[in-house]
Order: structure tokens, then C-alpha cells, then sequence
């Protein structure tokens, strides 16, 4: 069936006087991958919140995975992960301990927990308290975290940050294209982001300067939107 | 956006005419009190206050319910509104409260008196909210907030007033334990216009005071359509609720 | 409910391993007691007055427990992870409350039989019924007021000190209704029968701000 | 010096960002003391039980205000930044100290008097310059044992949970001397001299912490 | 003066039972900089903080700027700088607020951090509370946290991740190769990392497995490492 997984119409979004998010435009069709570019502040983040229905859209409709937002938003929420910039972990908990009880948010078996650990080769550390982990490892049970439930749609904040060259090969295959789900990932590192997305946006103080296919998106515009 | 000053005119005059009629009632109507004597006539200024003040802050707590039922921010601004109208009064009847207290037990304030303490502590609690909304930069979760503390606050007054009823009061007197009851008719019909008189004032300054906020709300609304909002001076934070 | 479940055996589990609220609140009733014992150099008390200095000293302890219940959803995204799960959102308030209900119980049956020891006067044994079914409403009441009230301040960047700020106003009647039913259970000449009256203010009060709170918490949670 | 100054400045700035301290503590204050005479119910209370009440709701504030000054530490670094200056450590403890000093110190004079004219039988005034040494000594001890026991509490990632609990143990003398001081001073007929005996306890015990701690802090403080 | 920036032998660290860094021995001649490769959990962080005198190493010597660790680390306190994982920011504070405090600590002028937010373009938000600024923004404000006083030693623990392309090239006279710093510097991206450094370590569990000129690490000494 071909109903976007996303997509958006004039969408807006203030916090107080500040914009973060004006007159925003685009579908995503299923299993495409969008790259959402642009500076520090230029509302990548918060452009994933939205999606997550973390945060209310100010003005215009947003539909995720054929359901209009917030108002659906719980019926969403089930088949949609989302990697921040936080992890999103008790810090004085294990990760087998935190991912163990969003396995029961989500309502999912123990087993994927113990799958998804070994995935990213952190079985062996995975019942200190997180604080005793180091950063990249931290990062790796967040992962885990985001997969958790098999989303349809992801949305990464920078995923790879702080994995070293190994670890996002390992998680390539949970949040990697070949996943085959529908992605939204940001990034600060243009060509990588480009070489893994179908569609690219680029965000300027919360406008849109392009939305394109990602191989038509030139060196000088992605020049030009960090200018 | 509505404009409140559709009906001020009317409503103020009204206002006016009923407490005008309240004090001419209060000084030369009512009988002077048996063992009292003059200062007694206080009492019609004190308890409509000190129930009208309390009554507007369940009625804050109302707005605030509209406000989360509809979401509608104008809902929050009515209940701040309400909330800081009746903190005026409240503090209002503490004063007179007070000098009454001062001419009648010869203290000003007479601590172990659970009516009394009970309400300063609802007063108090209400004039924490400001400060808490300040406390909040978003403006949105500030008014959601806001409202939820309006809402408690609401639901206290009452409850507060309950269990402060059961537990005996030591010194404050008991007229209205069933609402009127004993007062000799002439007092009562006093006592009634002037309810009446401070629960229209109340009404009218609450109005008043919504009409002033939307005023400077549109002001600002064109203000920035003419600067544009390109350069907006960062986030200024304020308790007050801004649209 | 299996949602609310969860919260609370994380809950839990959290401070199993922090060790951070239970045992100061404990600690903290305790020493009110030590000091009250030595302090006031009145080796016992009964009756009204000791009501009100095992009421004041729950209600103090709890406040510790609800400054700090909310803490590690905000500092370490808590929240936003449960607002990603398909759940309910009230199931937080639910788990919340009952965590913090089930620290006060912990508190309880550590202070209660420490403050029989070291500071009441009468037996405390033959009022124990009566004396759990009020705490059991008291805890309550303190529960629920002490979520909102927590998740409200927890917001604010004056946390530590708005909690107890709004949560100690609104439990006053709460309180005012448990001493006086504690009250008459502990008078030296042997307890007296349940004070009716004051039981129903308390329930009243529980119902009334449980259904308050279930009606506003979920606008605490929102974006 | 200067540290500590810089410290202390940047403690107060949190600190007045979050709330607008005086009229919050009053508020804090009135409730406390209004629970406090609900719970006892009693119109007034003198002596040791004054005493005791008055000591009670010192400890209470001083751990929140403990919290309040620690949390925001380790929750965001602020001790590794501290440690990584060129400065000295015992800098740290003086500027804690001092803050949590000050914050008693605020509270208190918002509070005496309103105890005084809530709750207290007897006249305050002819007993304040006595009150106010022996608050003075006493918040000495709560200031330096608070800022001490939260020093365990630092190490962000491996620190040991138990630390900050002895903290209310190690207060209970300091405390019970406090009480013990002030009592007399409230007798309702009339302030008597002060207990030379507790006051000198008092002033041992800070002296000896105050030293203890001076000795001990930069060791806790490393690594 | 030739004594070496930066003079390990034989250090190692434990926590508990880990070992999170053993028989580690370099030095780094004053001015140059060593770029510390490895696996998530390598112990790269660990041997910045002991370093930077936040960890005391439990074998072996460590001298800092000729300066033996930990006995006169206030010697070296000053003339240091460290960037860690953490901003190390108070959220409730602005940027400025936290600038201007650690300007005290370190008896700096506050027209100092006036001049840094300006470098890193952030004098037109530096008023709002830290916690309500964007990921990249606050490692803005972090890197001028850790050059504030000017350090001789600077370490850097992934000091680019979160900063968008124009923000690096920003931050390069403060944290870059030309500040004339001797430094220290992690990163995930070899190829990078190498490109600006002089010397490099390659860390496997806390051991080294290389320690070479940076132009010397073949392609495949940097494949095995994190193989
Ligand atoms: C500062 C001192 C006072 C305060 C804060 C105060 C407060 C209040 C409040 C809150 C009410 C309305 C709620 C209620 O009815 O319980 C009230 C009503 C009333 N007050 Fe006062 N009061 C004060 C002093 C006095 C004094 C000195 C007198 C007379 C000796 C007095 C006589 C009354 C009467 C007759 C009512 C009528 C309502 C009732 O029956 O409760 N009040 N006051
Ligand atoms: N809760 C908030 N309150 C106020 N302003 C906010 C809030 N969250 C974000 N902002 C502002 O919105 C803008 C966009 O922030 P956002 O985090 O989306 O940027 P970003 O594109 O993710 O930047 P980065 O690349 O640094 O992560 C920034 O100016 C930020 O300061
Ligand atoms: N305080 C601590 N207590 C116990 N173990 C610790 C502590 N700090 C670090 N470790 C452990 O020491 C090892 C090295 O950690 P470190 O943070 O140095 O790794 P790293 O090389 O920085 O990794 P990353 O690239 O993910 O940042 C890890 O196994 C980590 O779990
Ligand atoms: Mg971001
Ligand atoms: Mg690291």
C-alpha cells in the first residue's frame, strides 16, 4: 500500500516568541530514508520530537504512518522508535535492567533484550549500572533501546555518535537502510548522511531551504546551508 | 480575540450603585450590633470579602479546568486573572479582618484560631502561584501548570474549609453555619446587598483586568507583525500568561 | 495496569540500588524521635500530643520522599521514555503513587514501632488495627497529593523547594484530620473508639484529590 | 577566597533564579509551625517542647536545603569542573558551607518569629540574643556535617550510595544539645540563664567537625 | 625547554577489578598533538581524566608540563584544559552565567568569555538557560569552557561530536592544531583524528597496541584495532 509513512503540511512549531519550525513540507514514502541537515539550533531535534509525538505541532497537519497528530498519536507510538540526543537510560540501573522494563512498555519478550545486547557485543557488560559504562557504550544499549520493539519508523539523532567504526557496524543492521524500515536521521557529517538517505532536507533556522531526492543535492547547497 | 470591554460601562455602574446602596445600608439601615457596637458594621465589608475572595479562587479553579478541557489559552489568562483578583481580596479581608480583630479580642491577629490560620494558609498557598508560574520559561507547560496548580488550589478551599468547620474554632464567630440563619432581618438584608456589592466588584475589576491584558496581547501580536519576527530578543520569561 | 506495574518495579528496582529515599526518610523520623526523647527531656508522650508528633514526622518524611520522586525521570529522560511507549499515561501517576505509598509503608513500619520505644507513653500494640487503617488512609492521601505535587514542582527549576512549598498547604487538613483520629487510640488511660468524624474528612479528602489527580495528571505529561 | 566567594555567588544565583527564596520560606515556615499546631493541638507550646519543635523543623529545612545544594552538583558535573580548577579544594567545603549557613541563617529569621508568634507561649524578644547564639552554633554543625556527608555523595559515576545517610546519626547530639540549650530559654515562666554545659557540647562538636571536616575534605573530594 | 608536555610510564588504572588502562608509557613533546585511538570502552576517557587530575593512576608515573601526577597536580591545574563527554554546565545557568563563574574559578576576565562566545557565535543566546539550548549549542559553550584560561594542555574527548561543519571550522583557532596547544585528542574518526595529530596511540582494553609518528599508522594497524 502506498500511504506515506510521513508526512507533513505547513507544519510550525514555537517555543514561547522562538521558532523552531515553519511552514514545513514533505512525505516520506515507506522505507525511504530522510536526512534532516543543517546548523546547530536549525531544529533537527526538535523536528524528530515532533515526529515522536513528544511535541505538539504548532500550526499544520502531520500524519505519521497514516495517522493524523497528536490526535492518534497512541496508536503510533507502538511502531515508532526514536534515538535523542539523550539515552534515555537510568543511569544507576543495568542496561539488561532498563532495557528489561521498556521490553514491558512495549510489551515485549526478555528474549529480543538478550538478542539486541549480543547484537552490539554488550552482553558481557550489560548488568553494570549504566554510569559505569563508557560513553560509546552507553550509546550502544540506547540503540538497543530505540529497536526495541521492531519500529516501522525510526528516528536517529545522530546515531553513530560516539561509536567507533566497529560499533556502527554492528548496528547497521538495526538501524542501518538495509533494515529496510522508514528513517529519519540527522547527522553533522553531510556526505555520510547523504550516501545512506533516499530524500535530504535541509533546515535553516527552522525553514526549509531544500527538499530533494538525496543524490541531487549539490556540495554547494550543503555549503551554503551551513554558510 | 474577544474584547472585554464589551458591557464594562453598564456593569461598572451597576457596581457602583449597589455598594453605594451596601454603605448607605451598612451606616444607616442596619441596627448597631448589642454588644459590638459600631465596629461590628466592619462585618459587612469582611465576610463578603473573605467569602468572595474564596470564592474566586474556585472560580480560577474552574477556568482552569476550561483551559485544560479546551485547551484554550484564553482560558488560562481568565484564571490568572481570577486567581490575582481574588488574592487582592483575600488580602483585603485579612485586613479588615484584622482591625476587627483588634477592636472586638484586642489583638490583631489571634493565631490558634483555625478559620483565621487556615485561611492565611489558603492566601499564602495562592501567592506562591505567581512565583510558580515563573518558575516555568515554556509558556505552554507554564499555563498547563498553572492550571493544575489552580485546579488543587480549588479543590482545597473547600475541603481546607471542612475540615477547619469540624475542627472547632476557638474565638471566630459561626453566622453562616447555616448560611444566614440567625442574623436579625434588617442585618441580613445588609449583609445580602453587600455580598452582592463586592461580588459585582470583584466581577468588574476581573473584567477590567482581562480587557487591560488582551489590550496589550493585540499590541504586542501587531508589534511583532510589523517588526517581524525575525529578530525576536530572546525568550523574555514572565509569570504572566502571553498568547 | 501491567504498564503501572512495570513503572513501579523499576520503581523499585531503582531504589533498591540507590538506596536514596526509603532509608533517609527512615533515618529522619528516627532521629525527629531521638531528639524529641532526649531533646525534650519528656521520656514518653501520649495522646493528642503524641499524635501530632508522629503525624508531623510522616508528613515531614514524606515530603523528603517526594522531593525525590520524580528526579530521575526528569535528570536522566524518564519521562520522555515513557511518553514513547504505547501506554496509558495515567499508569504513571498509578505506579508513582503507589511507589511513594509503599516507601511511607516501609517508613512506617520501621517508625511506628521505633517511636512506641522510644517516645510513646501508652501501649502501642492494642491500637495497632485502628492505628494502620488511619495511617493506611493518611499514606494515601499523602501519596497522591505528594505525586502531583511532586510532578508539578519537578518541572519548575525551583524542584526542591516547591514540592514542600505547595505539598505541605495541601496536606494540612489531611494532617489536622489523621492527628485528632490518632489522638484519642493513644491516650494514657487506654485507647478510645475510632473518631468517626475525622476518618470520613480523611477518606473525603483522599477521594476528592484522587479523582483530581486522575483527572490532571495526564496535562502534566504532555508536550 | 575567592573560590569559595565564586562558589558561594554561583550557589546564591541558582538558587534566587529558582525560586523567590524569602517569601517561599515564610510560606515554608507558617505552614510547618500552623502543622505543627494542628498536629499537637495545643494553643501554645513552652519549654523543651518548644525546644524540641524549633530543632525539628531546623533538621528539616537543613536537609532540604542540603539537597538543594548537592543535587544540582552531581546531576551536572559541576564537581569535576570544580575539581579540575586551580584552586583549593577546601575552598569547596567553605563555599557549601557558608551557602547552607546562609540559607538556615534566612530561614531562620523568617521563622523564629514566626514561631514566636504562632506557636510559642512565652515572649520571644527577652530571649533572643541567647536564641540566636545557640541557632548560630547550631547551624554551624548542620552546615559543615551536611556539606562533609554530601562530599561522599560526589563521585558521579562510582559513588557510594550509604555516604550522605550517616549524615542524620551524626547530627542527633548536635541537635539534642541544641534543643537541650534552647528549652530553658522558652520556660513559660520566663527565660532562665543558658545551659553553659549543652552550649559548650554545642560549640565542641562543631569545633570538632568543623576541623574534622577540614582535615578529611580533600581527601573525599579525590578521585 | 625540551622536557615533554605530557610523560607516561608504565600507568595503569584500575576500577574494582577492571582494568581500565595498563603498562601505558608515552610522551608528548610540548606543542604536539597525540590523537588516542580505540574501541568504545578502550580507555581513552580514562586516561584523559587521569591526565587532566581527575583520576589518580594506581601503577606507574604520570608527569604533566614536567610536573609529577597526582603530587603537584595544583601546579598543573591551571595550565590544562579538559573537555570531556559531560559539558560539565550547570542547566539552570545560562552560558554565560556558567562562562562567567569558571572565569572566577580560574581568575579570568569576564571580558574574556564576552570574546569567546563571540568566537563560537553564541553572544546572542548566551542569556538562556543552558538546558533549553540545542545539543550543538551547549557543546559550543563547553568548548569555551575548556580553553577559557588559555591552557597549554588541552584534552579533547570528542570535541567536534554534536557541532555542525561551520561550528568545527569555528572552534578550530580555539581547539585546532594551530592554537599551538599541546593536546590530547579522542575521536571515532580515524582517518580525521590521524590527519591532525602528530603522534598516535592505539588502545585495545587499556593496553596499547601502537604508539607511532601519526603518519606512520597504516590503514590496517587502525582496521585491527578496532576489529
Ligand atoms: C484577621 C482576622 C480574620 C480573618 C483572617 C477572618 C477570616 C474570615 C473568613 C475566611 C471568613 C469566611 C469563611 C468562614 O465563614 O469561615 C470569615 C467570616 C466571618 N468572620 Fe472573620 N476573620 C477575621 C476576623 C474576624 C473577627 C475579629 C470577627 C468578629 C469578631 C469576624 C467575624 C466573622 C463572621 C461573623 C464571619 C461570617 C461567616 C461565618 O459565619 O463564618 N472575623 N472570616
Ligand atoms: N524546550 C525548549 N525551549 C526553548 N527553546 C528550545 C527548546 N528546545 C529547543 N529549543 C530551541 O529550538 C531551536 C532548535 O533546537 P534543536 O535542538 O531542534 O536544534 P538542532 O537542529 O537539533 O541542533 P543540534 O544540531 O545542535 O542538535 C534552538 O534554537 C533551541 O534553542
Ligand atoms: N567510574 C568507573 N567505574 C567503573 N568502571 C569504569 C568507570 N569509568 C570507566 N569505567 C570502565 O573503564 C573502561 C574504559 O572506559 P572509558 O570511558 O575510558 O572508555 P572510552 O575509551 O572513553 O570509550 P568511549 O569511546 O565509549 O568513550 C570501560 O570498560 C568502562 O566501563
Ligand atoms: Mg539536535
Ligand atoms: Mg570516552
Amino acid at each position: 500500500m502506498d500511504t506515506p509513512a510521513i508526512e507533513l503540511r505547513g507544519v510550525a512549531r514555537y517555543f514561547g516568541e522562538r521558532i523552531a519550525l515553519r511552514d514545513l513540507s514533505f512525505t516520506v514514502p515507506a522505507g525511504a530514508t530522510l536526512a534532516v541537515l543543517g546548523r546547530n539550533g536549525a531544529g533537527k531535534s526538535t523536528l524528530l520530537r515532533v515526529l515522536a509525538t513528544l511535541l505538539r505541532a504548532h500550526a499544520g497537519e502531520v500524519s505519521v504512518l497514516g495517522e493524523p497528530l497528536p490526535r492518534r498519536a497512541f496508536a503510533v507510538r507502538g511502531r515508532l522508535g526514536l534515538l535523542p540526543h539523550e539515552p534515555l537510560l537510568y543511569r544507576d540501573l543495568s542496561g539488561r535492567e532498563n532495557l528489561r522494563y521498556h521490553a514491558r512498555l512495549y510489551g515485549v519478550g526478555a528474549e529480543r533484550v538478550e538478542e539486541l545486547l549480543r547484537d552490539v557485543r554488550m552482553e558481557r557488560r550489560a548488568d553494570e549500572p549504566v554510569r559505569l559504562l563508557s560513553r560509546g557504550m552507553v550509546q550502544r544499549v540506547a540503540v538497543c533501546r530505540a529497536v526495541l520493539h521492531d519500529p516501522e519508523v525510526l528516528l536517529l539523532d545522530e546515531a553513530r555518535a560516539n561509536l567507533d567504526p566497529g560499533a556502527s557496524e554492528l548496528v547497521e543492521p538495526l538501524v542501518g537502510r538495509l533494515a529496510g524500515r522508514t528513517r529519519v536521521i540527522t547527522s553533522h557529517d553531510p556526505e555520510a548522511a547523504l550516501a545512506e538517505a533516499d530524500l535530504a532536507l535541509g533546515l535553516r533556522d527552522g525553514r526549509p531551504t531544500f527538499t530533494l531526492p538525496a543524490d541531487q543535492v549539490t556540495p554547494d547547497l550543503v555549503r551554503e546551508l551551513y554558510a | 480575540m474577544p474584547t472585554y470591554g464589551k458591557g464594562l460601562r453598564g456593569l461598572s455602574i451597576l457596581t457602583l450603585v449597589t455598594i453605594s446602596a451596601a454603605l448607605i445600608l451598612v451606616f444607616f439601615y442596619a441596627p448597631l450590633d448589642a454588644n459590638q457596637g459600631f465596629i461590628q458594621k466592619i462585618f459587612y465589608i469582611h465576610v463578603p470579602l473573605a467569602i468572595v475572595s474564596l470564592c474566586g479562587f474556585v472560580f480560577g479553579g474552574l477556568l482552569a479546568v476550561m483551559h485544560l478541557r479546551t485547551g484554550d489559552r484564553r482560558y488560562d489568562m481568565r484564571s490568572y486573572v481570577a486567581i490575582h483578583m481574588a488574592l487582592i481580596f483575600g488580602v483585603a479581608a485579612l485586613i479588615s479582618g484584622s482591625i476587627w480583630a483588634k477592636a472586638s479580642w484586642g489583638h490583631w491577629w489571634v493565631w490558634d484560631d483555625p478559620t483565621l490560620v487556615s485561611y492565611l494558609i489558603v492566601v499564602l498557598m495562592f501567592a506562591t502561584y505567581t512565583p510558580f508560574r515563573f518558575s516555568i520559561e515554556d509558556p505552554e507547560r507554564q499555563a498547563r501548570y498553572a492550571s493544575v496548580f489552580a485546579i488543587l488550589g480549588g479543590a482545597f478551599v473547600p475541603l481546607n474549609f471542612v475540615a477547619v468547620r469540624a475542627a472547632q474554632g476557638l474565638v471566630h464567630p459561626r453566622v453562616l453555619t447555616v448560611s444566614g440563619g440567625n442574623l436579625p432581618g434588617p442585618m441580613a438584608l445588609t449583609f445580602l446587598i453587600s455580598i452582592l456589592g463586592i461580588a459585582l466588584l470583584y466581577v468588574t475589576l476581573w473584567k477590567y483586568e482581562m480587557a487591560a491584558k488582551n489590550a496589550r496581547i493585540q499590541l504586542r501580536a501587531l508589534r511583532r507583525r510589523v517588526l517581524g519576527d525575525e529578530d525576536i530578543s530572546p525568550l523574555q520569561r514572565t509569570a504572566a500568561p502571553s498568547l | 495496569m501491567r504498564t503501572a506495574l512495570a513503572v513501579l518495579r523499576k520503581d523499585l528496582l531503582l531504589e533498591l540500588r540507590t538506596f536514596e529515599t526509603v532509608p533517609a526518610m527512615a533515618l529522619f523520623s528516627i532521629a525527629i524521635f531521638v531528639i524529641f526523647h532526649f531533646g525534650v527531656n519528656r521520656p514518653t508522650v501520649d495522646g493528642q500530643l503524641a499524635a501530632g508528633v508522629l503525624t508531623v514526622t510522616l508528613l515531614f518524611a514524606g515530603i523528603l520522599g517526594v522531593n525525590r520522586l520524580f528526579v530521575a525521570e526528569r535528570e536522566q529522560g524518564g519521562f520522555d521514555a515513557f511518553l514513547l511507549a504505547p501506554v496509558d499515561r495515567s499508569a504513571l501517576l498509578l505506579a508513582k503513587a503507589s511507589a511513594l505509598f509503599l516507601f511511607l509503608v516501609v517508613l512506617e513500619v520501621i517508625a511506628v514501632p521505633a517511636f512506641g520505644i522510644l517516645l510513646l507513653g501508652p501501649p502501642l500494640s492494642p491500637t495497632l488495627p485502628a492505628m494502620i487503617l488511619v495511617l493506611a488512609l493518611a499514606d494515601l492521601g499523602i501519596a497522591v497529593i505528594g505525586t502531583l505535587v511532586s510532578a508539578l514542582a519537578v518541572q519548575t527549576r525551583s524542584r526542591d523547594v516547591i514540592g514542600p512549598l505547595i505539598g505541605l498547604p495541601l496536606l494540612i487538613p489531611a494532617l489536622i484530620a489523621t492527628a485528632r483520629a490518632i489522638g484519642p487510640l493513644l491516650r494514657p488511660q487506654g485507647p478510645a473508639p475510632l473518631p468517626g468524624k475525622w476518618l470520613l474528612i480523611l477518606a473525603l479528602y483522599d477521594l476528592v484529590f484522587a479523582l483530581v489527580a486522575y483527572a490532571v495528571f495526564d496535562f502534566l505529561l504532555e508536550d
